[in-house]
C-alpha cells in the first residue's frame, strides 16, 4: 500500500472513530430542532418529519405565552466569567508551573503535592462554607464571586500541567536568551512561553471549557441574571413536574456553539515539534 | 523566624511565582474547608443556624463508619474512579495518537475530538438519561428496531448496566479531556530519538512502546490526577442520570454527600464524610503523583 | 551483500528541491566518505537512505533491492546522527544496548556488546548518566556507540567524530577502520575532516549544491580534482587559483608574472587560452626550506603578508597577480609581515583549470 | 390591599421558575402600575433549586429579599425566616380560599403563605383501551369483574397487569424516586390505614399496613406491569411515558392534562379522568400540596409584600393559571374557570375540573408538616426502592428506614 | 576593560566536582583558546564565565567585579553554545536579530547587523527558515551569527566551527580574528582543531580532567609541552613517546636502540634517569624526503608498518622499542608495508620527560 493510501485510509478511520464519538451529542443538536414529541416518544421517529426553530424562538422569548429566558446576560454572564478566569488561572498557573519547572528550592515537591491536594476537596465540603464567605464579603451573585472560585479550581492544573511543558522546552534556550541581555521576565515571555504554547493552549482551552460548563458551584454562588451563567440557565428548563428537553437541546446548541469557536480558535496554538532545531543532543 | 526569611530572601523568585496560585487557594480552598472542618463536629443543620454550636464530637464520623451505605457508595466510588479513569486514558491515548497520525484537516478533526468536551455536565446527564431510558430512550429503540433486543433493557436499573451507564457517559465526556492532554504532550516531544529508534530496528509499536510512552507518561499522570480529581464533577452526571439510585446502586461519594448536605440539610454529618472522601482523593492524588515522580526522574535532565 | 544503489534521487521540501537526481553505486563493503559544503545535501542523502526521509523522486536500492517505501527498521542500518538523537530517558548503557535489546538479544550479549563499545569510545565511567549530564563530546560518543553495538548490513556516519579532540579522534578513525575491516559492512560516512576522508575512504564523493561533482580515490581527488571547486575543497588550506592566459608555454597573468604551463598539461591548452593556475600551498615553498625531489620547479619571488606559524610548520600568506595565496615553509623560521622571499613552486603538482567553466584540462 | 401605594419602593422577590410558572409573572407590571412600586426578581428557579437557596440563605443569614415562593410541604423548614401572615392578610382575603388549602398553609397554628396553586394526583387512562370490547371480555373473563378506571389499588393492580405487553405497552408506572416515591409510599400508606409516625413522633410505617402499601409497587414491578426503569423516573418521564401512549392509566397532577390531551400527545382526545383508587382501608390517596407565597421576617415592608402576593394570587391571576390546567386555590376560580371551559366546549377540562376539584377538597392531605420531612423523604426512598427492585423485603426494608427515621427524629430533639 | 579572572572555580555536580579549582587570569582583548580531552571541563568553564552555571566555589571576575552572582544578561558577554541553542520559533533573521531586539536598537540598525553577520557566515540565502529548515551547519552558523552580531566585552565560543568543511572553517577563522582586531574584545574559545588553537590564540589553555595543565602561548605549548599529556594533546599526530634509560649522553631503549640526548637536554639528565623520549612526525622522516636545515639530526632504520598519504605528505607507521611511531614523508612516493626506511630525526625539536610523572626535564 502507498504512503498516500494509507494515509487516506487511517484519515477516514479516524473520521469515523471521531464521528461515533460524536453520536450522542448529535443527537442533542439534532433535537434542539425537533419538538419534544417527535424525540422522545415510542416507537421511534428515525428520520426528523420537520424541523422547527421553534425551541430556540420559545427560549429568545418569541413563542406564545412564555417568558424570554434572558439567554443573552447568561451568555454574557458566561463568556466575561469563564474567559476572566480562564486567563486568570493561566497566567497564575503559568507563573506558578515556571516556579516548578525552573527553579530549585526546598520543599518543591511538597508544595507541589499541596497544590494538588488543594484540589482533592469535594465541592460540597466547599460550597456552604464558600457560600457562608462569599455573602460575608458580599460576592454572593456577583460575576467576581463565581471568577475568584473558578480560578481558584483550575490554578491547580494550570500549574501542573503548564510546568510539564515548560520543562520540555530545553533550558538551553532560556539561557541563550538571557546571555542575549533577556531579563529572565523577558526570556520566558519571548522564548519559553512560545515554545510551551501548546501546553498552555490545552491548559486555556480545559480550563476555559471547565468554567464555560461548571454548573454545581455555579448554581449555588449565582442568583439572578447579574450573574447566573448558561449551565445554570440550562435549569431554566426543569420546572417542577416538566423537562423541556427539546428547549433544553437547543440550549445546549447555544452553549455549545461558541465553545466549539473559542476552543478552534485557541487550539490553533497546538502546534508539534515546537522545540525542532533548538540545540543538539 | 531568621531561618524562615532567610529562605525567603534565597528563593525569592519563585516564592513570588507561587504566591499567586498560593493566595487564591487559600481563600477560596482553604478557609471554606476550615469552616467546613469544624461543622464536621458539629450538629449542623442549614435550616437551624443555630444549631451551628451544637457540638457532638466525634458523633458524625462515628456514625459514618458505621454506616453501610456509605461504604459501599465508598467502594463503588473507588471502583467508578478506576474503571473510568482508566479507560478514559486508554482511549484518550488511542484518540490522541489517532489524531496525531494524520496530516490533513487535523484542526478541524481536533475539534471534532473535542466535541463532547463541549457538552456541560448536567446536559450529559439528561443525554444520557433520555438515550438509557427503558422505554422511549434512544438505545433501547435503536436496538429493538435492529431486533437486537425484544425486551426493554433496563439500562438504569440493572445493578451491573446502571453502573455502566454511568461510567459511560463519564467516560464519553472526558475521554476527549484525556486525548487533548496527551496530544498536547506528543506535540510537545523531541522527533529525534523517535529516527533513531526507527533506524534502531523498532517497530511502530515497539517505537510507542520505548520511546513515545515513557515521554507521554509524565503527561499522562498528570492527566491523571487532574482527572482523579476532577471526575467528582460526574457528581452532576449522575445526579441526574440515576440519582444515585436505584437502592444505592449508583450511589457515589458525592451523590450521597450532597443529599445529606442539602436535601437532608445536614450539613455537619455531610462533611464528615466529606472528609472521608478527601481521603479517598489524597490516596488517589499522592499514588499518581509518586508515579509523576518517578516517571520524571526516569526522564532524567529532561 | 549490501550494495547501496542510489538512482537519480531527488529531495524537495515542499517547492525547494536540495538533492538534485543524485546517481550513485556503493559496493558491498565499500568505505564512501561524503564530503561538501554546508548545507550542500549529505545529510539528507544518508537520512533518504536510512529511510528517514521519503524520497522525492528516483530509487535506492540496498542488497539490490528496492527500499524506497520500505521503513528504517527493515533496511538493517545503523546511523549516527548529526545531532546525536540519544534517547534523553535512557541512561548511557541503556542507550547503547537499546537496539540489541529491540532485536531481542539476550542480555548477557547485550551487557557484553555494550561493555566492549564503551570502552572502545571510553565511556566506562558514565555508563549510568543520563545524556543530559554528559558533556558534547561524550554525547557523541554514545551516539556513535549505539550505532557500533550492531551488525547491520549498512553503517551510517554523519559527521561522526566532529565534536571530539583530536586525540580521540585519531583513537576513533582507527577503531573504525578496524570496524570496517573486521565486519564488512558497507560504510557512507559524511565528515568535514580532510585526515578523516583521506585515511578512511575506500572512495570520496563530493558534492556541491545538492550535486555529485567528483568520485574518486582519496588520491584521484586529491591529485586530479575534476574542477576548480573540487580543487579548493580538498586540501587546507584550499588549491591556490589564478586567472592568466596561456602565451608561449607559460600562463601570464596580471601584473606581467608569468608560470611554465605544468607539464601534465602541455599540449592540452592553446596559445591565447583563458585559463586558471593552480598550486597548492603545499607545493610552493620558500627557497631554503623547501624538500628534497620535488622535481621540476618554478621560482617566484614573493612579498609575505602574513605568517602563521602552526608549529612544524608555517603557513606565508602573500599575493600573486593580485590574488592572495598561501605557501608553506617547512621546519619553519620567524618570518616578517613585509619579508620578501624567494620560493619555488613544484610544477608537477600544479593544475590548469578553464577559466570559464572550472572544468579540469588535464582530460 | 387595594388601591395602596408604595411608590418609589422595590420589592425584592425570590420566584420559582419554569415553563408553568411564568406567565403568571407577566401580571407584575400591573402591580407596579397601581401601586407604583419596583419589582425586581432577583431568583427565578425551579423548587428544588430555590430549596437549596433558601437553606444557604438561612445558613448564611443573608435575606435580603421580602417574598418568596415557597410550596406547603417544604414551609416548615423555613420558620426561622418565614413571617406569619394572619396579621398581615385581611380574613376577608383568606376566606376567599379553600380551607383545606388553607389549613395546609398553616404551621402550628399561623399561617404561613398564601396558595398560589395545588396539586394531587387523579387517574388519567387511555379511554380507547378500556372501551375495547375484546379487552373487556377477556378481562371479565380473567379477573370476573367488569373493565372499568379501577376504583381500587388492588383493582389498578389487576389492570395493570392485565392491559401490560412489554415493549409496546405497560400498565402503569410511578415516580420511583427522590421524593416522589416516597410521597407515593406515603398515601398509599394512609389509603392502607397505616401512618408514618404515631402521636409521639415514633415512626411506625414500618407496621403491616406500610408492608401491604409497600408491596403493591413490589407486586407491580416483579409482574413487570412497569417500565423497569420506573424507579428512576421522576415527574417528567411520567407525563413523557404517558403522552407517547405506552402506558394505560397514570396516577398524576392536573398540570398535563392539556398536554395529555393535546397534539403533541399521541393519546390527544382519547384521553380519561378518573378520582384516584381507594386503598384497603376505604380512604382515597391524595398527598397533595400547593405552591404558595411567602413573607421573610426580615422584609423591610411587609404591607408591600402582603399586596404583592395578594396580588399574584387574587382571582384574576389564578384565572391566568387556571386556563394552563393548574389547580387554583380560590374556591371563587374553580367555579369560574369551569364555565370558561364548558363555555369554550372544552368538556376534557370541564372533567378534569371537576374530578381534581372534588379530590382537593375532599380527599387531599399533606405529609407531616415538620421541617424534617425532606430528611424522612430521603431516608426512606432508597429503601423502598430496595424492596421494590427486590433487593430485600418489604418488611426489611421499612424496619430499616424505620431506624434512619428514628435516628432523624432523634437529632432532631422529637424524641 | 574586560578582562576575566577566574580564582579557585570550583563546580561541582551533586557530589561529582568536575572542575577543581581553576585559576586563569586573561587579560583584556586577550584571545585564550581552551582544548583538552573531551569532558574536560571546557564547557562548564565557560558557563561558568556566562553565569549560566553557578560556581560551587571561588570567584569569578569581569573587568575587575566579581560577577559570581550576577545573572547572564548583567555580564554583557556573547555565547556560542556547543548545542547551538537556537530560538526554533524564530526565523534566522529573528535569531540573528534578537539581542539587538532585547537592546532596544532601532529597526534598520538590527537590519544592518543581520545582514552583515549573514553576509559573513553565508546564510543570506536562508534569513526566513526556521533553525528546523537548516542544515547542521547551516544551524551552527547561526549561532555563531547571534553572537557576533553583538559588541559584548566577552566572546565565549564553544566549538563555534565544529560541523563546518574546511573551507568555510578557514574563513570564518580569518572572519573571528578580523572580529577580534576590530572590535577589542576579550574572547575565550574553546576547539578542538589544532589549527584554529594554533592560529587563533594569543594563549592557549590546556584542560584535562578538571584542572589546567598548561597556559602558554601556541608556539609555547606545541615546542615546550610541559608534559607528556601536552604532548600528546598539541600536535597531530601525538608526539611518539618511547620509554628509555640515559645512559652515556644517549637514551637507551629496549631492544638495544639508543637515540642521543636532545641538545635541550643535555647537562639536564643523569646517567641511568629513566625518562621518555618525545619526537614529533614531523621531525622524523626518511631520508630523502627529509627537508633541509633542520640542523643536528640523528639516523634510525625503521620498517614501515602502514603507509598513509594524505595527499601532500604521508604518514608511515612504525615500531621503535616495541612501541607504535609515526613519521612523516613529504612529498611522498608509494611506500609498501614491511619496507624498510633510513629515517632522520630533527633532534632539536625532540624532548625528554621524566618517565615517572611525565613532566618535562627542559626545566
Ligand atoms: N548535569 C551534569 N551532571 C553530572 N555531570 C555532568 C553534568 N554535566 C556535565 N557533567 C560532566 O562534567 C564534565 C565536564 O563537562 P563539560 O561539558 O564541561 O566537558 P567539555 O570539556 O565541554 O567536553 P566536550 O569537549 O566533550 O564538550 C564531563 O565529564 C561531564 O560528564
Ligand atoms: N525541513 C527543511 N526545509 C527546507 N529546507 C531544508 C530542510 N531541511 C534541510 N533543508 C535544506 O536542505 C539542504 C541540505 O541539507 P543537509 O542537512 O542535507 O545539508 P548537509 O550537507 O548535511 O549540511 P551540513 O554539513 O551543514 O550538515 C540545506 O540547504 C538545508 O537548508
Ligand atoms: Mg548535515
Ligand atoms: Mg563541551
Amino acid at each position: 500500500m502507498s504512503r498516500a493510501m494509507k494515509d487516506r485510509l487511517i484519515w477516514a478511520v479516524t473520521f469515523l472513530v471521531m464521528l461515533i464519538i460524536c453520536l450522542p451529542g448529535l443527537w442533542v443538536v439534532l433535537s434542539a430542532f425537533r419538538t419534544n414529541g417527535e424525540i422522545l416518544t415510542k416507537p421511534a421517529v428515525w428520520i426528523p418529519q420537520n424541523l422547527t426553530l421553534d425551541n430556540f424562538r420559545a427560549i429568545f422569548g418569541l413563542g406564545e405565552n412564555v417568558l424570554a429566558i434572558p439567554v443573552g446576560s447568561y451568555f454574557l454572564n458566561s463568556l466575561v466569567i469563564s474567559v476572566t478566569s480562564t486567563v486568570l488561572a493561566v497566567v497564575i498557573g503559568m507563573s506558578g508551573g515556571y516556579a516548578f519547572a525552573r527553579h530549585r528550592f526546598p520543599g518543591k515537591s511538597g508544595a507541589f503535592l499541596w497544590l494538588m491536594l488543594s484540589r482533592t476537596v469535594p465541592g460540597i465540603a466547599l460550597s456552604l462554607p464558600l457560600f457562608i464567605l462569599w455573602s460575608w464579603i458580599g460576592l454572593i451573585d456577583t460575576k467576581l464571586g463565581v471568577i475568584v472560585v473558578y480560578t481558584a479550581i483550575n490554578v491547580p492544573f494550570t500549574v501542573w500541567l503548564t510546568e510539564g511543558f515548560f520543562r520540555q522546552v530545553p533550558r538551553d534556550l532560556s539561557e541563550a536568551a538571557q546571555i542575549d541581555g533577556c531579563t529572565p521576565w523577558q526570556a520566558f515571555w519571548k522564548v519559553e512561553f512560545p515554545l510551551a504554547r501548546s501546553g498552555i493552549a490545552s491548559a486555556g482551552i480545559f480550563a476555559f471549557l471547565t468554567s464555560w460548563n461548571e454548573y454545581a458551584l455555579a448554581s449555588q454562588l449565582t442568583r439572578s441574571t447579574d450573574s447566573k451563567t448558561l449551565p445554570v440557565g440550562l435549569m431554566d428548563f426543569t420546572a417542577q413536574f416538566t423537562i423541556d428537553w427539546a428547549g433544553m437541546c437547543a440550549m445546549a446548541v447555544i452553549i455549545i456553539i461558541p465553545a466549539l469557536i473559542l476552543t478552534f480558535l485557541v487550539q490553533k496554538h497546538l502546534i508539534a515539534g515546537l522545540t525542532f532545531g533548538g540545540v543538539k543532543g | 523566624m531568621t531561618r524562615f526569611r532567610r529562605y525567603a530572601r534565597d528563593h525569592a523568585v519563585p516564592l513570588a511565582l507561587l504566591s499567586p496560585a498560593v493566595l487564591v487557594i487559600l481563600l477560596v480552598v482553604l478557609l471554606p474547608l476550615l469552616f467546613s472542618f469544624y461543622t464536621s463536629f458539629s450538629n449542623y443543620r442549614l435550616i437551624r443556624p443555630d444549631s451551628l454550636w451544637d457540638w457532638v464530637g466525634f458523633r458524625n464520623y462515628a456514625r459514618v463508619l458505621g454506616d453501610g451505605d456509605f461504604w459501599s457508595a465508598f467502594g463503588r466510588t473507588v471502583l467508578f474512579l478506576t474503571v473510568a479513569l482508566n479507560l478514559e486514558m486508554l482511549l484518550g491515548l488511542g484518540l490522541a495518537l489517532m489524531v496525531n497520525r494524520i496530516t490533513w484537516g487535523q484542526r478541524t478533526m481536533r475539534t471534532i475530538m473535542m466535541f463532547p468536551m463541549m457538552f456541560s455536565p448536567i446536559l450529559v446527564g439528561f443525554q444520557f438519561k433520555y438515550l438509557f431510558n427503558d422505554t422511549i430512550g434512544l438505545v433501547n429503540n435503536a436496538l429493538q428496531s435492529l431486533g437486537l433486543a425484544s425486551e426493554p433493557i433496563p439500562f438504569l436499573v440493572d445493578r451491573w448496566l446502571a453502573f455502566a451507564a454511568i461510567s459511560f457517559a463519564e467516560i464519553w465526556m472526558s475521554t476527549s479531556i484525556f486525548a487533548i492532554l496527551i496530544l498536547a504532550g506528543l506535540f510537545a516531544m523531541p522527533k529525534d530519538p523517535i529516527e533513531a529508534a526507527r533506524v534502531d530496528g523498532c517497530s511502530n509499536w515497539q517505537v510507542f512502546r520505548h520511546i513515545t510512552l515513557p515521554f507521554l507518561m509524565p503527561f499522562i499522570y498528570i492527566a491523571m490526577t487532574i482527572r482523579s480529581l476532577d471526575v467528582a464533577r460526574a457528581y452532576d452526571i449522575v445526579d441526574v442520570m440515576t440519582g444515585g439510585g436505584p437502592a444505592g446502586r449508583t450511589e457515589l461519594l458525592w451523590t450521597l454527600i450532597a443529599r445529606t448536605a442539602y436535601d437532608d440539610a445536614r450539613m455537619g454529618r455531610a462533611n464528615a464524610m466529606a472528609y472521608f472522601s478527601i481521603l479517598l482523593s489524597i490516596f488517589f492524588t499522592w499514588f499518581f503523583f509518586r508515579k509523576l515522580m518517578a516517571a520524571r526522574r526516569h526522564l532524567g535532565a529532561f | 551483500m549490501a550494495e547501496v544503489t542510489l538512482r537519480k534521487i531527488v529531495k524537495s521540501y515542499g517547492a525547494l528541491e536540495v538533492v538534485h537526481g543524485i546517481d550513485l553505486d556503493i559496493a558491498h563493503n565499500e568505505f564512501v566518505v561524503l564530503v561538501g559544503p554546508s548545507g550542500c545535501g549529505k545529510s539528507t542523502t544518508l537520512r533518504m537512505i536510512a529511510g528517514l526521509e521519503e524520497v522525492s523522486g528516483g530509487e535506492i536500492a540496498i542488497g539490490g533491492r528496492v527500499v524506497n517505501t520500505l521503513p528504517p527498521r527493515a533496511r538493517n542500518i545503523s546511523m549516527v546522527f548529526q545531532n546525536y538523537a540519544l534517547y534523553p530517558h535512557m541512561t548511557v548503557r541503556e542507550n547503547l544496548g537499546f537496539s540489541l535489546k529491540i532485536a531481542g538479544r539476550p542480555p548477557a550479549e547485550i551487557d557484553k556488546a555494550t561493555d566492549e563499545a564503551a570502552a572502545i569510545l571510553g565511556l566506562a565511567d558514565y555508563m549510568d548518566r543520563t545524556p543530559g549530564e554528559l558533556s558534547g563530546g561524550q554525547r557523541q560518543r554514545v551516539a556513535m556507540g549505539r550505532a557500533i553495538v550492531r551488525h547491520p548490513d549498512v553503517f551510517l556516519f554523519d559527521e561522526p567524530l566532529s565534536n571530539l579532540d583530536a586525540k580521540l579522534r585519531t583513537q576513533m578513525r582507527v577503531e573504525i577502520k578496524k570496524l570496517h575491516q573486521k565486519v564488512k559492512t558497507t560504510i557512507v560516512y559524511v565528515t568535514h575532516d580532510q585526515v578523516e576522508a583521506m585515511t578512511l575512504a575506500d572512495r570520496i564523493v563530493i558534492m556541491k549544491d545538492g550535486h555529485i561533482v567528483q568520485t574518486g580515490t582519496p588520491l584521484e581527488v586529491f591529485e586530479r580534482p575534476a574542477n576548480t571547486f573540487v580543487a579548493t575543497f580538498i586540501g587546507s588550506p584550499p588549491m591556490n587559483l589564478v586567472d592568466g592566459v596561456v602565451a608561449g608555454g607559460a600562463v601570464r597573468f596580471a601584473g606581467d608574472v608569468s608560470l611554465p604551463v605544468p607539464p601534465a598539461f602541455r599540449g592540452r591548452v592553446q596559445e591565447g587560452q583563458r585559463v586558471t593556475y593552480g598550486f597548492r600551498a603545499d607545493n610552493l615553498m620558500p627557497a631554503g626550506h623547501a624538500m628534497t625531489g620535488i622535481g621540476e620547479t618554478a621560482e617566484i619571488d614573493l612579498t609575505i603578508a602574513l605568517a602563521e606559524p602552526l608549529g612544524a610548520e608555517t603557513i606565508l600568506l602573500s599575493e600573486l597577480a593580485g590574488v592572495e595565496i598561501q605557501g608553506k615553509m617547512y621546519n619553519p623560521r620567524p618570518v616578517a609581515a613585509g619579508e620578501r622571499l624567494s620560493c619555488l613552486l613544484a610544477l608537477d603538482h600544479a593544475h590548469l583549470f578553464d577559466a570559464e567553466t572550472g572544468a579540469s584540462l588535464r582530460t | 390591599a387595594d388601591g395602596e401605594k408604595f411608590d418609589g419602593y422595590t420589592l425584592r422577590v425570590k420566584l420559582i421558575g419554569g415553563a408553568q410558572y411564568e406567565p403568571l409573572y407577566t401580571l407584575i407590571p400591573q402591580w407596579e402600575k397601581a401601586t407604583g412600586a419596583k419589582v425586581e426578581v432577583i431568583s427565578r428557579k425551579s423548587h428544588f433549586e430555590l430549596d437549596r437557596e433558601m437553606k444557604q440563605d438561612i445558613a448564611s443569614g443573608n435575606i435580603d429579599y421580602c417574598a418568596f415562593s415557597s410550596h406547603t410541604n417544604f414551609a416548615p423548614q423555613y420558620a426561622v425566616m418565614n413571617q406569619p401572615l394572619d396579621d398581615l392578610i385581611a380574613a376577608d382575603t383568606i376566606a376567599g380560599f379553600a380551607p383545606l388549602v388553607i389549613s395546609h398553609a398553616t404551621v402550628n397554628g399561623e399561617l404561613m403563605s398564601l396558595p398560589r396553586h395545588s396539586d394531587v394526583s387523579n387517574l388519567f387512562y387511555v379511554k380507547s383501551l378500556y372501551e375495547d370490547a375484546d379487552n373487556k371480555a377477556r378481562f371479565k373473563a380473567e379477573y370476573g369483574y367488569d373493565l372499568a378506571p379501577p376504583e381500587t389499588w388492588a383493582q389498578a393492580s389487576d389492570q395493570a397487569v392485565f392491559f401490560t405487553a412489554p415493549p409496546n405497552r405497560y400498565g402503569t408506572h410511578f415516580a420511583g424516586k427522590d421524593e416522589g416515591i416516597a410521597g407515593r409510599f406515603y398515601e398509599m400508606l394512609v389509603a392502607e390505614g397505616g401512618a408514618l409516625f404515631d402521636d409521639d413522633w415514633n415512626p411506625t410505617f414500618n407496621s403491616e399496613a406500610g408492608v401491604r402499601a409497600l408491596n403493591w409497587f413490589v407486586d407491580l414491578y416483579s409482574k413487570k406491569a412497569v417500565p423497569a426503569g420506573t424507579t428512576n423516573y421522576v415527574w417528567d418521564d411520567l407525563g413523557l411515558g404517558f403522552a407517547t401512549g405506552n402506558v394505560a392509566f397514570d396516577l398524576d397532577w392536573a398540570g398535563w392534562a392539556a398536554f395529555f390531551n393535546g397534539a403533541d400527545s399521541k393519546i390527544g382526545g382519547n384521553v380519561g379522568v378518573a378520582l384516584a383508587p381507594k386503598g384497603s382501608s376505604g380512604k382515597r390517596t391524595g398527598w397533595s400540596g400547593s405552591h404558595s407565597f411567602s413573607i421573610t421576617k426580615q422584609c423591610d415592608n411587609k404591607p408591600a409584600a402582603a399586596s404583592f402576593i395578594t396580588f399574584l394570587t387574587g382571582h384574576d391571576a389564578q384565572m391566568l393559571e387556571a386556563r394552563t390546567g393548574l389547580l387554583p386555590t380560590r374556591v371563587k376560580v374553580w367555579d369560574d374557570a369551569r364555565a370558561e371551559f364548558t363555555a369554550k366546549g372544552d368538556s376534557f377540562m370541564v372533567e378534569v375540573f371537576d374530578v381534581w376539584g372534588q379530590s382537593m377538597a375532599e380527599h387531599a392531605f399533606t405529609p407531616p408538616l415538620i421541617p424534617e420531612w425532606g430528611e424522612i423523604a430521603n431516608a426512606l426512598w432508597p429503601k423502598l426502592q430496595a424492596a421494590i427492585l427486590g433487593d430485600m423485603s418489604s418488611q426489611a426494608a421499612l424496619d430499616e428506614a424505620a431506624d434512619e427515621v428514628r435516628e432523624v427524629m432523634e437529632d432532631a430533639g422529637y424524641l
